[in-house]
């Protein structure tokens, strides 16, 4: 079991490198597609322009560009930056901002994921109750607003109406300040996790081993934490992985709000400018988040549920 | 015989079910006796109302349902010998969760595939009721849970408490059920089909599992089934349901050698014995009322072949077979007015051959 | 036509196997022969796993069967299939399975669920050609017309191994496959379904490969019967051959667990264990000893010798 | 039982009066009775259609009959809050945000409808043959929904903008592109459920070919699911048709959708929120209406559904 | 953290909000504002800035010019320090101005015609990353000793003390930056300060911090103990920390003017750009004078600025912004050049028919381009259409797009018809502008094209008679604006929010936007 198990991984690790390299070579030939080059200083003469960009070695051919590209990165270096922040390597850049969005992203996520959770059971517990319209209505306004918009009510309200939590990121207090923009991520995850939990409940609490528990005498709570949760949560887990990955991707305008400097911006910003070198880093740090975050979650899987044996199938 | 003990008491219950629109009038008018040590069989077509009577014992009827009217006593001796009864209908949902359910009264289930949890170990499982019941240490529970489930005839118990349900036979699972059940002690244990789902070289093994599981720590069972070959395998009395009623209940002999309503008739009937090579099987005609619907008169009239005028009018009283205490049937056909209707030629014969197939032995 | 001297199926040495990972395989089916012959009833027992559904599937081609050789109306459907053939197969060949609820389409009304072996071999001219024979195979099986309008779960369970029966006879298969077909039911409702089923053999002469559990069902329903274990036929026979004169131990425990409604003899009665481990048998190295005519066991000549050393005896 | 009143002939035989042959089965009613039957008893289900109804024919009416006009600008009363003049109030060019918002509802279920569409058209179908197909076709779909998952969809939208026009046309291209992927995944695994079902087995018995039992089979019994998945996406279409309009992909300015205004709303959010609020909520009550009719809807198409 | 709101409590440190992010700390590789700002607070050129924005001399002590006005020698301060104790020599310049041309820094071109005009700067130039050391070597810029600097220009520059302010020309530490090497100006600690302040911490893309610089020569005039850079800070963040007291400067949008119009922590200011409409004259219809006229007629400009801009912009008279430079004798080029500009729908629908009518059609539909990553280019652009929907016989179509596409797709390729667009001053001389107007400028991307102009233009480069020269620009604006070869739309103002306590924060349009070494705090 727990060889196969690690047979597995090691299968999914290398179609997840393969995976990868694909999109990296998509992405290298996608970001030649877009209009102009990296210098499109209005005020440079096409002379300049070409010095620059052998400066670069942008006047390779594309293919031996990617070749040196990936030669570079396999040695762990992103290349330099050549439009934003210009001649710094790309590493330093964008790492310390991944990290912060990437933390943001699994704590909005577990954070959702609990709340999510609770409502739904809840709502599944109380069905066609009031309290199950409630919890419908909040997931339903989780989806239909914004986070952007719960993240500058929250920054108003919670920051400047009554004074209570700082209004930007704090390098130096980066716990309280990351309160508001988590709970403003976290609406939408709260909202999906909500519906499907609930969805899910109802089926584990219908089934015969929950008679069968219920049969034994236990109380609600025991019920329900004990016996109900984990099966429930299986299929949660599914949609967890692409939730985080969205919430990584989606948080710019979140990030502006709370002025947090994550990736969001950057990659936005490197797209228009077209600094290849940070769209690169910032598209295969997500690519590798979302690959590796689906093989978390098939592997999670495997341990919640021992039902499913890994290795086999495939 | 000696002094039989009561230990659960049934009288007139009722149990409806709000569905979509319709009332369902699951459960109309039950009584059943239950003595210590004895097993009671409760027999019936798919829908008759077995398993409802029996999660009303539980307390553990869908949201949907409600007990309309009735009691279920329920008697028990604490260890100073004291005895205490008490409704179980009018016990708070509290009260039944921490004092019934499981440690007085447990339940095994018909599908062994889907009654455990498959995100939790065997050995967690059995362990758990007698942790949470009494405080049982953790040593000390998993020290019993390894007993019972060797008493219930699991190899190499120790191994398979680590094991999860998907690792076990159906069979192996089913006696997993019954070691939960059997974890706190409880008096009285119901098994509600426990073997429909099990091919027969394990239904007889669990049958005779819970036989001898039964003789040793004196349990009252009750017994739901539609097959009558376990019910002859394990029964002392019998309850004949139909249609949310019982219509005739009986010692196990009684049931099976002089079975006098007409629905009994059909259920022996229809079950061919190995000598059975008829061209055709008895059959009961049509199929069970829709208890969405009051029901008029008495509910299998209209599928029975020997239904009086009256059938259709009125309910039938439950008789007093004459010259038996146990033996009640519910049909006009005991009606002292009521022609003399004989069970069919061929189940007659096969009771005959059945008796003296009996005596042979 | 049909010729009624040959067997309609005959199923030679077949074997279906499973790979679950590089290492490890399961042997499903384990090398099986038996035929059918045309309007015979041949009853498959066996205990939970022992290969029963995957004989069935195997034959009816749900599986590609790893060896041996499925031979149906004279023509091999062992190996790859031509359409014609293919087509041909699933016209002739019908399946009635074990959950009447689980193998109704639960969306689709009844009327387009017994339609369906037409639908999907455009065997009608005209819709209304279609609805009429739906009607009256639902007549057949004793619904009326009026059910064809409605859904599945508008119907007990009885009605709806009907509906499942009335699907798989519309074609006017010749060979039946009935995987369980009554072990879900109770026993009022399995005596219905089986007379219907008895009634549809007579009419249509088509064969029956009767799969269940429940021995006395399958006594009364089949002429041969063939018991498998662990994937192996261990024994085959006539009905009484089986019944009357089991061989292979296998088989006599099999009988022995099978309850009577007899209380006075069944309260008493204890069931014969048998297990192959430690049975000193190998099934492997067994080859079918014939007893009669009709009856084979399955075993090593030594283990043929005891068997017939025990005959009679009992459990 | 004493004072039970007995007929004379009570105790005789019925005989042959009844015919105990036939079936009691349950009352039938066709299929669209039953299923509008089960819907019109979900109140949740018949708010969600009125409301929708009354917001369609809101997005319809509103700009013909209005005295304002979407384009219409008047800096002059630039910002102006609710009034009797300007219902919702006018926006940063003294537009009307009554006649705005309308006609962006208007746009947005039309953008709505084609997200559904797209939904079920592509997410569906990569779902259900990636899911039925399994093996290699599953590994290798599932790889590419990967890829294409991975790639900013901004680089992608930007190449889109040098080659195409800002039109409806490029909004559906655009979502194409990205909107399917979650249905997929979830098509995916409703398949997976139901494709070991025994009916689907009972289907191929009969000789069906993968595509009767993906389409026929398969299909009816996760439609229901799907439904309600769809209309969970349709927020993420409209705020998605808002970025591409940012981007220069979306509708053309002046033309506004729910989305648009709400962003345009968003920036003067802090002094004058009416901007961003009113169109907000028609969003949200908009969603809650689709949600509620796609629970209704699943339900009342379900006929095994049996608790209320 | 106690909550973290509340008021301020620290006195001693200026905390200002940019919504931009400082990209870079070298001044051989940075072209922009908030690089600069930063750049400056720690750096000094040969020339500095005074409380009031007037250029006066910094490390160079005095100067002197030749009469051909093409060579410049700098004596410099014996007092100037690096922060590590290293005298700031004439080579740092050397050394820095040839860094920039052999990095092929993006503000290379100052160096060039369309700059200070540097000897030899243009060919070299076009070496970039290939120009060896002796070619190098060639640059007008020499290091007569220690502390004199000479620089010979290839022809005279009016403005060019005002350039020698610009962070392109700051000094650079070689031994220094050689021995960072790659890591030169990526972190404080590999950053020398020979201005008013020292750089302590650097947090890319979030913040920076400064303290003041007590090895500056002019340590004594600098009374901010602590600099505090919140960088990136979007405008609705920024107001909520202005709101919330966490920062006591920050620009806003126009669209959160209302909220603090009136207040006296509301502040406005020039931009320096101006923004305009670019008609394509390759294309048919914008060919058409009479059309551009028509346009550039129904634009209500000062209602624009008024009730949709609202952050001070101004409406545009002519193509050179007001305040962007003075004549010699000390009055603004805009009060001589006088408007060019006016809101006139009748006259808009006038010319509008006169030009359909030569065209022979009754309808033209004109492509607006804007980009929508541009603010406030979307509202502009919104309502400009709405202006010209009032005119019958003209359909405008909204083309929206990114920047990128829009310069370098559609502009550059002559894919449009007319443009909203814009254009910052490099240096404070009129030609920065009219420059774009010459046949052949690179970011002529309307292709309009005058032999009159053009010969103007000529003149103006070599014309060393300082009144003169500004005589001939002025001729030039004109024809420029006669035949409405750019539609001028409104010079960009801009916004922010200061704290009541702070004050002496000098604001430039050109150059370097913000010096801090004159703020106070109360
Ligand atoms: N939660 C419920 N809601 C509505 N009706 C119910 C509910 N539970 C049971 N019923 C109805 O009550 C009746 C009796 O059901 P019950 O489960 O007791 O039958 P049973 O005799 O156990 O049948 P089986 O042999 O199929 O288990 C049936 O008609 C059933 O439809
Ligand atoms: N698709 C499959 N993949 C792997 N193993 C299978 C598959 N189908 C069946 N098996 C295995 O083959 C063996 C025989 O299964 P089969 O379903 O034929 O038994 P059966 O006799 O029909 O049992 P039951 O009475 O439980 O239906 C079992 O061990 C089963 O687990
Ligand atoms: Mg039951
Ligand atoms: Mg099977």
């Amino acid at each position: 079991m727990d060889k196969s198990m690690l047979k597995y991984i090691g299968k999914r690790i290398l179609i997840s490198i393969v995976t990868l390299f694909v999109i990296l070579s998509i992405l290298f030939l996608m970001t030649r597609l877009l209009p102009g080059t990296p210098f499109n200083s209005e005020k440079m003469s096409p002379e300049q322009m070409e010095v620059v960009k052998a400066k670069y070695g942008l006047d390779k051919p594309v293919i031996v560009q990617f070749g040196n590209y990936l030669k570079n990165m396999v040695k762990g270096d992103f290349g330099l930056s050549y439009v934003l922040y210009k001649d710094q390597g790309v590493a330093d850049i964008v790492m310390p901002r991944a990290k912060i969005s990437f933390i943001y992203g699994i704590a909005a996520t577990a954070l959702g994921t609990i709340v999510g959770m609770l409502l739904g059971i809840i709502a599944a517990l109380k069905r066609n109750t009031i309290w199950d319209t409630i919890a419908t209505i909040i997931s339903v306004l989780g989806v239909s607003i914004p986070s952007f918009v719960f993240a500058l009510l929250l920054v108003i309200i919670l920051g400047v109406k009554l004074p209570v939590l700082p209004t930007m990121y704090l390098e130096n207090d980066p716990i309280v300040s990351s309160i508001i923009p988590i709970v403003a991520l976290s609406m939408s995850v709260i909202a999906n996790v909500a519906r499907f939990t609930r969805t899910e409940m109802i089926s584990v609490l219908g089934s015969d081993y929950m008679t069968l528990a219920l049969a034994k005498g236990l109380d609600k709570k025991t019920l329900i934490f004990k016996h109900a949760l984990r099966n429930a949560l299986i299929p949660v887990i599914t949609v967890i992985g692409p939730i985080l990955v969205n919430l990584m991707t989606g948080t710019m305008v979140v990030e502006s709000i709370c002025n947090v400097p994550g990736l969001g911006q950057i990659l936005i910003d490197s797209i228009h400018s077209n600094d290849y070198n940070i769209i690169m880093a910032c598209s295969f740090l997500y690519a590798f988040m979302y690959i590796a975050m689906m093989l978390i979650i098939d592997v999670s899987y495997g341990l919640i549920d021992p039902r499913i044996r890994l290795g086999k199938g495939e | 015989m000696a002094e039989r003990e009561k230990v659960l008491e049934i009288r007139d219950l009722s149990i409806s079910f709000r569905t979509e629109g319709a009332k369902v009038n699951a459960i109309r008018g039950v009584d059943l006796d239950l003595y210590r040590g004895e097993t009671i069989a409760i027999v019936g077509e798919s829908g008759s109302g077995k398993s409802v009577t029996t999660k009303a014992i539980m307390g553990i009827l869908a949201k949907n349902g409600t007990i309309d009217s009735g009691t279920i006593n329920y008697t028990w001796t604490d260890p100073d010998g004291s005895k205490h009864t008490k409704d179980i209908v009018k016990m708070s949902e509290k009260e039944i969760q921490s004092e019934i359910r499981g440690r007085k009264i447990a339940m095994v289930f018909q599908d062994p595939l889907t009654s455990l949890n498959p995100t939790m170990t065997i050995g967690k499982q059995v362990m758990e009721p007698m942790m949470y019941h009494y405080g049982t240490s953790k040593e000390e529970a998993y020290k019993k849970a390894v007993e019972l489930l060797s008493e219930v005839g699991i190899t190499d118990p120790e191994a398979r408490m680590k094991n999860y349900p998907h690792q076990l036979s159906g069979g192996m699972r089913q006696r997993v059920v019954i070691a939960i059940a059997l974890s706190c002690d409880p008096y009285l244990l119901i098994c509600d089909e426990p073997t429909t789902a099990l091919d027969v070289t394990i239904q007889a093994k669990i049958l005779e599992l819970i036989q001898d599981l039964q003789k040793k720590k004196d349990l009252s069972v009750i017994y739901i089934t539609h097959d009558l070959g376990v019910v002859a395998k394990v029964a002392d009395y019998v309850n004949v349901m139909y249609a949310g009623k019982i219509i005739e209940k009986g010692t196990i002999d009684e049931i099976f050698y002089d079975p006098r309503h007409p629905y009994t008739w059909g259920l022996l009937s229809a079950m061919p014995d190995l000598d059975t090579d008829d061209d055709e099987l008895y059959t009961i005609p049509g199929s069970p009322p829709n208890l969405t619907k009051k029901v008029q008169g008495d509910a299998f009239a209209p599928r029975n072949a020997y239904a009086l005028n009256i059938d259709l009018r009125l309910e039938p009283p439950m008789f007093d077979v004459p010259g038996s205490s146990s033996h009640k049937v519910a049909s006009w056909l005991m009606d002292p007015r009521a022609p003399k209707v004989e069970m069919p030629e061929s189940l007659r014969n096969r009771i005959q051959k059945m008796v003296k197939e009996g005596v042979a032995k | 036509m049909i010729d009624q001297t040959k067997p309609i199926l005959e199923v030679k040495d077949l074997k279906q196997y499973f790979p679950i990972s590089r290492k490890f395989t399961v042997k499903a089916v384990d090398g099986i022969s038996f035929d059918i012959m045309p309007g015979e009833t041949y009853g498959l027992v066996g205990e939970s796993g022992s290969g029963k559904s995957t004989t069935g599937r195997a034959i009816i081609r749900l599986y590609e069967p790893t060896a041996g050789k499925i031979i149906f109306e004279g023509q091999d459907i062992s190996g790859k299939m031509s359409n014609e053939a293919i087509k041909t197969l699933r016209t002739k060949m019908a399946m009635i399975f074990q959950d009447p609820m689980a193998c109704l389409n639960p969306r689709k009304k009844v009327l387009d669920i017994v339609a369906q072996g037409l639908d999907i071999h455009h065997s009608y001219d005209s819709i209304e050609e279609r609805n009429e024979k739906v009607y009256k195979m639902l007549e057949t099986v004793g619904l009326s017309r009026e059910h064809a309008n409605r859904y599945p779960n508008q119907f007990s369970g009885g009605q709806r191994q009907r509906i499942g029966i009335a699907r798989a006879l519309i074609m006017n298969p010749d060979l039946v496959i009935a995987d369980e077909a009554i072990s879900a039911l109770d026993v009022s409702i399995q005596a219905q379904v089986v007379n219907l089923m008895k009634k549809m053999q007579k009419e249509t002469g088509a064969a029956y490969l009767f799969i269940a559990h429940d021995l006395s069902m399958v006594k009364y329903i089949s002429n041969r019967i063939g018991v498998l274990h662990l994937g192996h036929l261990v024994e085959a026979g006539t009905s009484e051959e089986i019944f009357n004169n089991p061989l292979h131990p296998y088989t006599k425990s099999l009988l022995s667990a099978i309850p009577h409604p007899n209380p006075r003899v069944e309260k008493t009665r204890k069931s014969y264990t048998y297990d192959y481990k430690t049975s000193g048998l190998n099934y492997e190295e067994g080859t079918p000893h014939k007893v009669s005519e009709t009856h084979y066991v399955l075993g090593t000549d030594a283990d043929f010798e005891r068997f017939m050393a025990e005959a009679g005896k009992g459990f | 039982m004493d004072n039970t009143k007995f007929l004379p002939d009570d105790f005789e035989l019925v005989g042959d009066k009844q015919n105990i042959n036939i079936d009691e089965v349950l009352p039938s009613r066709p299929m669209w009775q039953d299923i509008l039957g089960r819907f019109k008893e979900n109140k949740g289900a018949v708010i969600g259609v009125i409301l929708i109804i009354i917001i369609t024919l809101l997005a319809i009416i509103v700009p013909l009959v209005s005295r304002w006009n979407y384009a219409e600008m008047n800096t002059s009363i630039a910002n102006r809050v609710p009034s009797g003049e300007h219902w919702f109030g006018t926006d940063y060019l003294g537009r009307d945000l009554w006649v705005r918002t309308w006609q962006g509802t208007r746009y947005s279920l039309i953008i709505a409808v084609v997200a559904v569409i797209i939904d079920i058209v592509v997410g569906m179908t990569y779902g259900l043959v990636s899911g039925y197909f399994g093996g290699m076709v599953d590994a290798i779909m599932q790889r590419i929904q990967e890829i294409i998952n991975s790639i900013p969809t901004l680089v992608v939208l930007i190449i889109l903008l040098t080659v195409m026009k800002p039109s409806l046309k490029t909004v559906i291209i655009a979502l194409i592109f990205t909107e399917w992927i979650p249905m997929s995944r979830i098509t995916r695994a409703q398949v997976l459920k139901v494709k070991e079902e025994e009916y689907v087995l009972a289907a191929r018995t009969l000789g069906a070919g993968n595509i009767f039992i993906l389409f026929k089979e398969i299909l009816p019994n996760i439609f229901g699911q799907l439904i309600i998945m769809s209309m969970m996406t349709i927020p993420n279409a409209i705020f998605y048709e808002a970025y591409l309009a940012f981007i220069g992909l979306g509708l053309t300015k002046p033309l506004a959708s729910l989305g648009t205004l709400i962003n345009d709303g968003f920036r003067l959010f802090q002094v004058y929120p009416h901007a961003m609020l009113i169109p907000a909520a028609v969003m949200a009550i908009l969603m809650l209406s689709f949600n509620l009719f796609g629970d209704g809807l699943r339900d009342a198409l379900d006929p095994t559904m049996k608790e209320g | 953290g106690c909550g973290g709101a509340g008021k301020k409590t620290d006195t001693s440190t200026f905390r200002f909000a940019s919504e931009l992010d400082i990209m870079g700390m070298d001044s051989s590789v940075v072209d922009d504002g908030m690089s600069f700002n930063a750049l400056h607070a720690i750096t000094e050129g040969l020339e500095g800035l005074d409380k009031n924005g007037k250029t006066v001399n910094a490390v160079a002590q005095s100067y002197k010019v030749s009469d051909d006005r093409k060579t410049y020698t700098f004596k410099l301060r014996k007092d100037a320090k690096w922060s590590n104790g290293d005298d700031v020599t004439a080579n740092d310049f050397v050394y820095a101005w040839q860094r920039i041309i052999k990095n092929a820094g993006n503000y290379a071109y100052m160096y060039g015609s369309d700059g200070a005009n540097i000897l030899n700067a243009d060919a070299l130039i076009k070496k970039g990353t290939t120009a060896t050391q002796a070619e190098l070597d060639t640059l007008g810029v020499k290091a007569q000793d220690d502390k004199t600097l000479v620089v010979t220009l290839a022809a005279p520059v009016p403005f060019f003390l005002d350039l020698m302010t610009f962070p392109c020309y700051y000094p650079i530490n070689q031994k220094f930056a050689e021995k960072a090497g790659k890591d030169y100006a990526t972190k404080p600690e590999y950053l020398l300060s020979n201005g008013p302040f020292v750089m302590k911490k650097w947090t890319k893309g979030k913040s920076a911090d400064f303290v003041k610089n007590d090895k500056y020569y002019d340590a004594k005039d600098v009374k901010l103990k602590n600099l505090h850079f919140d960088l990136a800070m979007k405008p609705q963040s920024a107001s909520a920390n202005f709101d919330s007291g966490r920062v006591d400067y920050a620009t806003i949008s126009s669209d959160l003017v209302d909220k603090y119009k009136g207040k006296d922590t509301y502040k406005s200011f020039n931009e320096g750009y101006l923004f305009y409409l670019e008609p394509n004259t390759k294309d048919p219809v914008m060919a058409n004078k009479n059309i551009r006229k028509a346009i550039s007629l129904a634009v209500n400009r000062k209602q624009l600025c008024s009730d949709v801009l609202k952050d001070g912009s101004k409406e545009a008279k002519g193509f050179v912004p007001a305040q962007l430079s003075q004549s010699p004798d000390g009055k603004d080029f805009r009060s001589i050049a006088g408007s060019f500009t006016k809101y006139d729908e009748k006259a808009a629908q006038e010319a509008l028919n006169a030009g359909l009518a030569e065209l022979g059609k009754s309808e033209v539909t004109v492509q607006l381009l804007y980009g929508t990553d541009e603010s406030p280019m979307d509202s502009v652009a919104e309502y400009v259409q709405g202006n010209l929907a009032k005119l019958k016989g003209l359909k405008v179509e909204m083309s929206a797009t990114t920047k990128q596409d829009r310069i370098n797709n559609r502009m550059k390729n002559g894919n449009f018809q007319l443009a909203v667009t814009r254009w910052g001053p490099d240096y404070a001389d009129p030609t920065t502008y009219l420059n774009l107007l010459s046949t052949g400028n690179s970011n002529n991307y309307g292709e309009w094209s005058n032999a009159q102009y053009d010969a103007l233009m000529k003149q103006i480069q070599t014309e060393t008679d300082a009144s003169k020269r500004y005589d001939l620009m002025v001729q030039a604006e004109k024809i420029g604006m006669d035949d409405l070869a750019d539609i001028p739309l409104f010079e960009k103002g801009g916004s922010a929010l200061q704290a009541t306590s702070v004050s002496g924060l000098v604001h430039k349009a050109v150059g370097v936007p913000y010096t801090f070494k004159f703020v106070t705090l109360k």
